[in-house]
């Protein structure tokens, strides 16, 4: 906070923006080129995808990392989000399509609703033309994150009064209930229904550099927040809601304050994915997509900004090009494959045990494993024809995506980052809690040796989420 | 400073306090003793607000605190430490003694994460803060330390942080829950001292729970004595331990009578 | 509570009279089918409620094993006969199950009378399974075994080792579990429609005559609630009678203590996996008989699973009467309360909010009494 | 009183233990002979209550080894270690709150499965106890603190241990109470079955045990014959903490 | 296994020579896995029956629309020249919207929801669309089967069931007919509520405008409670895990779908049953041979004969120009124009089947085709 060396973490951000908006850029123009360089419109799109799954994923991080509440309605708050947006940002040609089709549920009040409607109404008529769609987009993304943090609002009054799994299974009602009170008729004027409405313009959730703007602003307030008073006064709420409230913390408030604003972003994400897909649909909207976020959460790092954005990158990474997993192969080959996921498993348990210390070192899984493997194995390379034919593993992505979070959770549930974030300190190693030789000296004779010798920290740092302490008898 | 008025609170049908009352004047420490389920911790958690009395008023600088949630008792001025540590394990002792500063945040969520200069300078400030309590306890939580999560700090570190966080939510009546539990003789006279100076330099009011005699002995100006949520008996350290009454409901019956110096031994232990 | 008893009746006595419709025959015919799904419900709730007493986790996973029970009640329903091979390996895994349900009385698994058992079990199953065309009957008690061991495995394989971690951590790894198993379900069990029509009494068309009105139905209307109700006397005297169901309720209350009582807590809570998982499958087989059919592994388990949860939590998550009292109340309020909210002339019906009935129901009983109807609070446990 | 020339009941050998990084015990030795009573006193988060779980195998031995009955220990489950003959009064008794009188008795005898032995000793526990006798049917939650110590001790006999131990009987109970309990935990003794008592009351238990450790941050201080611990000096500089 | 051999060698044999690659972009699990596997094969059968050198590359989007959208990107990517698929309209627009912009061929196989090919001019589709079939299902229960009362069942949260159930109402109501529209969301299986609104309601026809997953519980739960009202469902109906799930009670259930050998007369005739006759040697326990099949196999053919007639090192656009201007193309499912449409093919014939469970047979079933009517009329 205090940083000694502000001036070239400051410059060196900026650099690295520059760097990164520069890339966008390059990718937006290389991808639309006439003729793309193989490759680079699906790069494009999982960048882009990665942008705004990225704004979800880090929005979710303020409710589950950094206040400590586990929340499974995310694609809620998304819809709302992307509902409003597509219907604020709706061209005229489709509002008129939809007004004149038979099977419209919306009536033509709803359907005025448009940012360029209520620029015209405030006499900004400059801002209605089809050069300045970016204004109109941004406006209409704002106000989704608006309409999303609303209902953030709602969801966050129950968590005054409940905690735990409760509150999760709360937040996935709610989420659950906005999805399908969308398709009723209570709500098809403005959603018209399952129908929703297509042809929303592209550019913005499909341009590189727009979506990484929006990821780049979130993370930016997102980040501020966290290190401001108030996120600090959140994770003390994560770490002890009792402590935090003798310490003067207005839980109330301060909960309701972590859903509203990952409740906007989450709009916003959903206006952008909805700009992403180019129309609105229910079905975009479903319990997986807060699924995937949550692996991501817990891949990367619940409560870590960075953390998440690596496991978005992960998840991003195998739904879009994990697709080779799911092409046709011989039995053989998926026993080879079996064989040799087997292996490493057997190889990672032994080495997982090894550095935990745990006993006995060679644990009957790792038996279990490396048997069934080696049968695998065997049978793929003596019998190739054992089962003659191909086998095409569709699903296989997601089936390989739930293994992973179970291994992750398994073997390392604080995920691979922790609540570690980057920052340059942390690049050029500068760490302010590894004492000098002469604060070492001064903090052993402070302390009696007699006494840190039996509570002494056994391996130096300790990870986080163990050593509650030497209370051995409370 | 603080009066407690014939409170009383009950858990199922059992009685944890009784028709107590306390009062506390500024400037004092106060220390509450009493065998393991007399109520002591109860009696903290009615004052900040964690249990509602059934019945009694407590009032602080004149004012009822009765029905108030915890944070709003802490804005009155009123802070404790845990008995059994509750800090944020998993954040920062600077971050553990920052926290507390939030509720006397004069900003906007806005300009925190605008960081407009204004926020930037009480940011400066509640860091001035933080560090002036953390040095009550010396040097050893400041350098480096600063910067360690709690959950690597020895004990005796962790209690003086809860103190240190409890100094720091800008409370004037501190309500200390044995915070020498766990401490080592030496460290134990260490902190006897730092209460002294806290009430001396800091300015605080101190009511403090605690097992350990030699300390309550030293430092405190009164004594409470509590048995079943009753008050058993009051007044100076002496006075108060060769009571007979104390001494059969501290000590058990067995215990010979009158040791000397009024030093029982096999005090108490956690509620 | 009479109050509303009072307004319900008096709601029938109005569309009675207003609209010829809505005769005696329609409203026993909505009560029969609320009874039948509430047991339905019922059977799932369990399994959501005894783990969620031992370990505090939101099995998530359950749907998935409620999904995984239907499916092998139908295969072993209409496979069978198995070739050997198959048939032993499905023996393997049965006899397991048996052994796990024999260790109840014997206390180990490696007691020798358990592991004779286990063998005849292991014989019979294969000898029957690569012979015999497997009756209903057979298919569910050997499908309940089977699932009770996919019950314990999951167990085994994604909880036993977060048995410390935070409770996020395994809620989320339950969620992964189900997603697991509804794509593992897919690429491997179907990914179609079953069809899951048995030739048996039980789902035979059954009509009777109410007050001038025909009721419509099928056996199962007495079938699903005896089947629910003896399932849940088993239980309850399981748990109330035999050594390990005190073992399970003690580790349910104090888990560290009833460990320094001997009680082996990981085998605890692997029975009570076992446990809910039977029931489970036994609800998916019905589930089936009920509906003529079951949906494909991605989707069959999902909304079950929820409501089931979501009663569970509104029975009071924990208690065994409340789970069976919640799924009453959720069966009931998505076909008893559209059969007196229906659609009529001048009023929409509120049909299509039938299924975020058990949303709003959750909700709100988790505002007002958070320890649900029947338990006790267990949501925060100092 | 006289130490007993026999094999030793328990033992521990240089035991040390961790609560994930921080460590709790260090090199422990502790021996308990069969019908010995011993005590083991300290204050606060002085190690006292994981010394008496790991006896009984829920924090697990990092270093150094724990015989029980002449065999290695400290690689049995909980379960086995129970079954080999401890039994354990927990801290704040933990009675099963949900359960009768009865059932927490029941539980006690958890592993044994002769009906015949558990009658019997569930007689005993009575005439212990005849209290418990009258409330069979009460549900534990609802007795008084005194009657669930009661409950939690009779509940420990149930499984006829070698060895009983026992986290702090005393703590929250009135005096009348304490000195109550401890007489029966005496007459429990003087029929044979060892007793290791972990107390923060040390005179009342110094004053009926035959010997007694003290611990202090995890170490062993001291030790030696009840009697002359309670004359010690050192004794109170090391527990009572005084400088 | 055996399919999997016979198409396995024809896939290596063909990439030897293979210069133009066509993408499949299908929902081969998730939801739609069965209707997207039926898809798959017909289209698989397609090109092992044509002698050409165009060589497949499949995606599965799981039916997620990401999924489809990475499968597009893909496809974009490999240079392909069309993309087949997807099944339904949620998937195929966003799918359309990327290959429009990089101007790739698509044809959805049977994507009926209309705002699928207003995309752009690279965006074709091979079923009509929903306005079509519904119109042409009202009129047939209006004016032949005297229906003046309808129920119409309509999935709430799916644009297809969504969008058919609203042309089918309009058109009912234009006929003079009168209509109650039933809603229930995915993955019901419990259809008590939604029957709680309807027992008793005097009603002539129920139409079911939703998909297999729910009708196979919906109608028999509508028999069990007594309800004997004739059923008319549309082609997402044509998918035997209709009459498989649902047996007996779909015994006359009525609807409308892909014409196939039964309804094409003469030479088109000919050419389904020869593809039938194909199909069924390449992939002999194949679960379907349906409309979807047929759509499948029909996207396929186009496709192939627009490389054929733009010839050899003809560009995207030139293949396009060919597809959109096609007049009268033989396929499997009847002729197919393009010529002078939006992309929709133009004067399509729509089936109108029967299914028919005979009590004596017990797992059979039979799909009776009654008349075939062309878009044109």
């Amino acid at each position: 906070m205090l940083g000694e060396n502000r001036l070239r973490n400051a410059l060196l951000t900026l650099a690295g923006l520059a760097v990164l908006a520069a890339f966008m850029f390059l990718v937006d123009r290389l991808a639309a080129a006439d003729d793309p360089i193989r490759g680079i419109v699906k790069f494009r799109g999982a960048l882009t995808l990665f942008a705004i799954w990225g704004v979800a994923a880090v929005s979710l991080n303020l409710i589950n990392g950094t206040l400590g509440i586990l929340s499974l309605g995310h694609h809620g708050f998304m819809l709302i989000g992307g509902y409003t947006t597509g219907l604020l940002i709706l061209s005229e040609q489709a509002r008129s399509r939809i007004l004149l089709s038979a099977r419209s549920q919306m009536t033509e009040g709803t359907l005025g609703l448009s940012v360029s409607n209520g620029l015209s109404a405030l006499g900004l008529d400059f801002l209605t033309t089809p050069e300045t769609l970016w204004v109109r987009f941004l406006i209409a993304v704002l106000l989704g994150g608006f309409a999303a943090a609303f209902a953030g609002m709602l969801v966050g009054i129950p968590s005054l009064r409940l905690r735990g799994d409760y509150l999760a299974i709360v937040t996935f009602g709610f989420g659950e209930i906005i999805r399908l009170s969308a398709s009723t008729r209570l709500f098809s004027p403005l959603t018209n229904g399952a129908l929703g409405f297509p042809g929303l313009p592209q550019e913005f959730g499909k341009g590189a550099l727009w979506t990484f703007g929006f990821l780049v602003l979130t993370v930016f307030v997102l980040a501020r927040l966290k290190y401001s008073s108030y996120g600090r006064a959140m994770e003390g709420i994560r770490e002890d809601e009792v402590a935090a409230e003798a310490m003067g913390i207005n839980l109330a408030y301060h909960k309701v304050l972590g859903f509203v604003f990952s409740a906007f972003f989450a709009g916003i994400a959903g206006g952008l994915w909805v700009s992403w897909l180019g129309g609105v649909r229910l079905d975009f909207f479903l319990f997986q997509l807060t699924f995937f976020f949550l692996v991501a959460l817990s891949a990367g790092g619940t409560g870590s900004i960075t953390g998440v954005l690596l496991g978005t990158a992960l998840v991003v990474f195998i739904r879009q090009y994990g697709d080779p997993l799911e092409q046709s192969y011989s039995v053989a080959t998926w026993l080879l494959i079996l064989a040799v996921a087997l292996f490493i498993a057997a190889a990672g348990l032994f080495v997982y045990r090894l550095t935990r210390r745990l006993r006995p070192r060679v644990h009957a899984g790792i038996f279990v494993f490396v048997g069934v493997g080696l049968l695998a194995l065997v049978i793929s390379l003596v019998d190739p024809g054992f089962i003659a034919g191909a086998f095409r593993g569709f699903g296989m992505r997601a089936i390989f995506l739930s293994v992973l979070l179970v291994v992750i959770m398994v073997f390392r549930p604080e995920g691979v980052t922790g609540r570690a974030e980057f920052s340059w300190a942390w690049l050029f190693r500068e760490r302010r809690d590894r004492p000098t030789d002469e604060e070492r000296a001064q903090d052993a004779w402070l302390t009696n040796p007699d006494l840190t010798r039996r509570l002494e920290v056994a391996g130096g740092k300790a990870e986080a989420g163990t050593g509650e302490g030497a209370d051995g008898d409370a | 400073m603080l009066e407690i008025r014939n409170v009383t609170k009950n858990f199922g049908g059992i009685q944890a306090i009784g028709d107590l009352s306390i009062d506390l004047n500024e400037g004092e420490i106060v220390a509450v003793i009493g065998p393991n389920g007399a109520g002591k911790t109860t009696l903290f958690n009615l004052i900040t607000g964690v249990y509602r009395p059934d019945s009694g008023e407590v009032r602080f600088e004149g004012r009822s605190l009765v029905g108030l949630s915890p944070n709003r008792i802490v804005e009155r001025g009123v802070a404790r430490t845990f008995q059994n540590l509750r800090l944020f394990t998993n954040l920062s002792v600077l971050d553990n003694v920052l926290i507390p500063q939030h509720h006397r945040l004069r900003a906007i969520w806005p300009s925190a994460v605008l960081r407009t200069r204004g926020y930037r300078r009480k940011e400066m400030a509640m860091h001035d803060l933080a560090l002036e309590k953390l040095s009550f306890f010396g040097p050893r939580l400041m350098s480096f330390r600063l910067y360690q999560p709690v959950s690597v700090l020895s004990y005796a570190n962790r209690r003086r942080a809860e103190i240190a966080r409890a100094m720091a939510t800008g409370a004037r009546l501190l309500l200390l829950d044995e915070p020498s539990a766990g401490m080592n003789p030496k460290e134990t006279a260490e902190i006897t001292q730092i209460i002294r100076r806290m009430r001396d330099e800091g300015g605080y009011t101190i009511l403090l729970v605690e097992h350990k005699m030699n300390l309550v002995g030293e430092i405190s100006d009164r004594v409470v004595v509590l048995d079943y949520g009753r008050k058993i008996a009051e007044g100076a350290y002496q006075d108060v331990v060769n009571d007979p009454k104390v001494v059969e409901a501290y000590l058990g019956r067995r215990a010979e009578e009158g040791t000397s110096g009024g030093k029982p031994d096999g005090a108490g232990g956690e509620a | 509570m009479l109050g509303v008893v009072v307004l319900v009746i008096a709601r029938i006595v109005y569309l009675g009279t207003a609209y010829d419709r809505f005769d005696a025959a329609f409203f026993t015919r909505a009560f029969i089918e609320s009874v039948k799904l509430g047991s339905l419900y019922a059977l799932i709730a369990l399994g959501y409620t005894m783990v969620y007493g031992i370990i505090r986790l939101i099995n998530f996973a359950h749907g998935e094993v409620f999904m995984v029970g239907a499916f092998l009640t139908y295969f072993l329903f209409t496979l069978t006969p198995y070739s050997w091979p198959i048939a032993a390996l499905y023996g393997l895994a049965i006899a397991f199950g048996f052994m796990r349900i024999l260790e109840f009385w014997r206390g180990r698994l490696r007691d020798p009378i358990v592991l004779l058992g286990g063998a005849v079990v292991f014989s019979v199953a294969t000898v029957v399974l690569s012979t015999v065309t497997a009756n209903l009957i057979l298919a569910l008690v050997f499908s309940m075994l089977l699932t009770g061991v996919l019950g314990v495995f999951i167990d085994r394989v994604a909880y036993v080792p977060l048995r410390k971690a935070p409770r996020n951590s395994l809620l989320i790894t339950a969620i992964a579990v189900s997603f697991f198993l509804q794509n593992f379900g897919l690429l491997t069990l179907s990914n179609r429609q079953t069809p899951f029509r048995p030739e048996t009494n039980i789902n035979n068309a059954l009509s009777f005559e109410i007050l001038g009105g025909t009721v419509r139905t099928n056996w199962l209307l007495v079938t699903i609630p005896v089947v629910t109700m003896l399932l849940v006397v088993i239980l309850t005297l399981f748990v109330n009678r035999t050594r390990l169901g005190k073992a399970m309720r003690a580790s349910a209350q104090d888990a560290e203590t009833a460990q320094m009582m001997g009680v082996s807590v990981n085998r605890v809570i692997a029975t009570t996996f076992l446990l809910g998982s039977m029931l489970a499958a036994a609800g998916g087989a019905m589930w089936g008989l009920n509906f003529g059919s079951l949906n494909q592994p991605a989707i069959m388990g999902i909304l079950p699973g929820i409501k089931a949860f979501a009663a569970a939590v509104i029975g009071g998550i924990g208690s065994l009467p409340g789970a069976v009292i919640g799924a009453m109340i959720i069966g009931f309020s998505e076909n008893f309360l559209t059969a007196i909210f229906p659609r009529t002339p001048n009023f929409l019906g509120i049909t299509e909010f039938k299924d975020t009935f058990a949303f709003i129901l959750l909700i709100l009983v988790l505002l007002i009494r958070p320890s649900g109807i029947v338990g006790e609070d267990l949501s925060e446990k100092v | 009183m006289n130490a007993p020339v026999q094999e030793p009941l328990l033992e521990l050998r240089k035991v040390t233990t961790h609560y994930g990084p921080i460590r709790i015990l260090y090199e422990v030795d502790m021996v308990i002979y069969p019908g010995e009573m011993v005590c083991l006193l300290g204050g606060n988060a002085s190690g006292k209550s994981t010394t008496l779980k790991t006896i009984l195998g829920i924090v697990r031995v990092s270093e150094g080894e724990l015989f029980f009955r002449g065999g290695r220990a400290d690689t049995l489950a909980t379960a086995e270690r129970i079954a080999k003959g401890m039994a354990v009064v927990p801290e704040n008794r933990r009675i099963f709150p949900k359960m009768t009188v009865r059932e927490n008795l029941e539980m006690g005898a958890y592993l044994r499965s002769d009906r015949g032995g558990i009658r019997e000793d569930m007689e005993y526990v009575f005439e212990l106890f005849p209290r418990l006798s009258e409330r069979l049917g009460q549900l534990g939650g609802t007795m008084s603190g005194g009657e669930q110590q009661m409950l939690a001790m009779g509940r420990a006999l149930m499984s006829r241990p070698r060895l009983i131990l026992m986290d702090e009987p005393s703590m929250g109970l009135a005096p009348l109470f304490v000195e109550r309990i401890f007489e029966i935990i005496k007459q429990v003794n003087e029929r044979g079955t060892s007793v290791f008592v972990v107390e923060q009351n040390a005179n009342v238990a110094l004053s009926i045990a035959d010997r007694g450790y003290v611990l202090q941050t995890g170490e062993v201080v001291l030790h030696g014959p009840a009697l002359e611990l309670l004359n010690n000096e050192g004794m109170k500089r090391a527990y009572l903490g005084e400088v | 296994m055996k399919r999997f051999l016979v198409i396995l060698v024809l896939a290596l044999f063909s990439s030897a020579m293979a210069q133009v690659t066509v993408g499949v972009n299908l929902e081969l699990s998730g939801r739609f896995a069965t209707i997207g596997i039926s898809t798959l094969q017909g289209i698989e059968a397609a090109l092992a029956q044509l002698d050409t050198d165009i060589e497949l590359s499949v995606c599965d989007n799981a039916t997620t629309v990401e999924g489809s959208v990475a499968c597009a990107n893909r496809f974009v990517d490999e240079g392909v020249v069309a993309v087949l698929g997807a099944i339904s309209s949620s998937m195929s627009i966003p799918a359309a919207e990327v290959l429009q912009e990089a101007e790739v061929i698509m044809i959805s196989t049977s994507s009926t929801n209309p705002a699928t090919t207003q995309i752009g001019d690279y965006i074709f589709r091979m079923a009509y669309t929903d306005d079509f079939q519904g119109k042409v299902a009202a009129r047939y229960a209006f004016n032949d089967l005297g229906a003046s009362n309808a129920i119409v069942f309509r999935q709430q949260d799916d644009d297809y069931s969504f969008g058919l159930a609203g042309f089918f109402v309009e058109e009912f109501e234009a006929l003079g007919g009168t209509t109650q529209v039933v809603d229930y969301v995915a993955n019901t299986a419990d259809f008590n509520a939604q029957i709680n609104d309807i027992l008793g309601v005097d009603a002539d026809i129920i139409y079911n405008s939703g998909f297999c997953a729910e009708g196979a519980t919906l109608v028999p739960a509508l028999r069990g409670a007594g309800l004997d009202t004739q059923l008319l469902g549309a082609d997402a109906s044509d998918d035997s895990q209709c009459p498989d799930a649902g047996g007996e009670a779909f015994n006359g259930y009525l609807f409308t779908g892909f014409g196939g050998a039964e309804i094409l007369s003469g030479e088109a005739a000919q050419r389904a049953q020869d593809f039938r006759s194909f199909f069924n040697m390449a992939f002999p326990d194949a679960a379907d041979f349906n409309g979807f099949t047929l759509a499948g196999a029909d996207s396929l053919n186009v496709i192939a004969e627009a490389v054929d007639l733009a010839g050899d090192m003809a560009s995207v656009a030139d293949i396009r120009d060919q597809l959109a201007a096609l007049v009268g193309f033989p396929g499997v499912s009847g002729e197919i124009t393009y010529a002078g449409t939006d992309g929709t093919p133009s004067d399509r014939t729509i089936g109108f089947f029967e299914y028919v469970v005979p009590a004596d047979n017990e797992r059979g079933w039979d799909k009776i085709a009654k008349f075939g009517i062309g878009t044109g009329e």
